[in-house]
């Protein structure tokens, strides 16, 4: 088990993302499975950052990597505004580049990224976002 | 992050090193930034050093080649992708958006 | 000998191994003029794998350059010509018919 | 004392140029001066083949080289037409690129990268072609 908590901030990514790949080293996933594990690792925080804290320094992430024999099971822990990913509709990105809005990929790619993902907002005001990715 | 630009007669090479993420994609805006305000809209990124991309990056990215295509007066096309890299645009579906060359050399020679 | 060509959309790439001699100078002067009697006038040569050139194969570039510079339309570049090719020009006083350039990539970015 | 003899064809030249090479490695030129050795001789030959014997497969070259601790002497013999070089006038290639004239650079180099060059048609219809390197 991996636990470590990271101030919200942009420039934790990459600690973050460092964490995320010694923890998943030892579970022996191919090149690409482990750097796209990575992928959603960082877009999960960003969004932590940006939208549930609103914005850099506004409190920490808690990042905790469970890995068994076969899947790694990675918990994302903030405190700040509750969020349902259901209500997000799927972006279209089948348009003319000119009218690409450019946001909302970071879901897409979690989803499909990972093989199980859950979020929870807890009544004491945690948020707990939980990927599982098996081997 | 390190990013360095250079300008050819007929378009401008930018290569940037290592993660490209929240925290770093705003550096990689302001060089492009700097090309396409000089009123230059034909770009080569060279990707052969960039270790890591988010969505945040890949943003950049597309707003750079909108920018660029704009009145079809230009591309941003991109060279030595890796494969990673390659399949982060694929699973996102903006692959479609960029030109994609093996090489720089092979990517300069386009425009 | 070696010789082998690619185009580019704004210009054409020669790139020979070996020994440019009276032998093989035919081979050099067969492959720029597939390109120029082609319509093709910007040529880059890339000198990286030539090992020696003697005054003809000299005369060959420069035969070439000629056709090329006519009326305007082009140029004959030359990349990655090593020291002594280089000495063997600048003896010759031939040095000066040439842009000499450090990389193919920065010959094709010039045109 | 190094000798050969070879055909008097523009495949010669690659042969030529090994064997001088070979010739004046252990006297330890630096490498731009080897190179430029080999250019000499390869003038020198292709204007043999070229202009003594009017083309490929008319006689031999015969080649010798001298080699002392600081010099080398490279001499070409062939049985073609006598020839005097002073009678050439010296080409001027400081003209616009159109202008130019591609031919003449040969005797050009060869004066220019050997110390000494000197030409001689022997009575008995040798052509003897000396050229010396010093260190
Ligand atoms: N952790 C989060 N807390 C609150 N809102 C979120 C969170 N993650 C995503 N969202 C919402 O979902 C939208 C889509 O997210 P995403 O696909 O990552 O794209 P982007 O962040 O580029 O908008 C966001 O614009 C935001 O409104
Ligand atoms: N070995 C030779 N025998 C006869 N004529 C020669 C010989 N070498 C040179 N020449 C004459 O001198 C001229 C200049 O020679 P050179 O400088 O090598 O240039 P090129 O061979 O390109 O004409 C030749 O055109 C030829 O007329």
């Amino acid at each position: 088990m991996y636990k470590a908590t990271f101030p919200g901030r942009f420039k934790s990514l990459a600690e973050i993302s460092e964490f995320v790949s010694r923890a998943i080293n030892e579970i022996g996933f191919d090149e690409t499975t482990a750097y796209m594990i990575l992928v959603a690792v960082d877009e999960a925080c960003t969004n932590i950052i940006e939208h549930a804290y609103g914005g850099e320094g506004q409190g920490d992430i808690q990042c905790s990597c469970d890995v068994t024999e076969d899947l790694v099971k990675i918990t994302l822990r903030d405190r700040g505004e509750p969020f349902d990913p259901t209500t997000v509709p799927e972006p279209d990105f089948s348009v003319p580049l000119q009218e690409l809005n450019c946001r909302g990929a970071g879901l897409v790619l979690i989803q499909k990224i990972m093989d199980e993902t859950n979020f929870e907002s807890t009544p004491d005001g945690e948020n707990v976002l939980t990927m599982i990715k098996r081997k | 992050m390190d990013i360095s630009t250079k300008q050819f007669r007929r378009c401008d090479l930018v290569k940037a090193e290592g993660r490209i993420d929240s925290n770093t994609a705003p550096e990689v805006r302001d060089a492009f930034e700097a090309i396409t305000e000089d009123g230059r809209f034909r770009i080569v990124f060279d990707m052969s050093e960039v270790t890591f991309i988010s969505s945040v990056g890949v943003w950049v990215l597309l707003e750079t080649q909108k920018t660029c295509k704009r009145y079809n007066r230009g591309d941003l096309v991109i060279a030595n992708v890796n494969e990673k890299i390659q399949h982060t645009l694929d699973l996102a579906g903006l692959l479609t958006f960029f030109r994609i060359y093996d090489d720089v050399l092979e990517a300069v020679g386009s425009f």
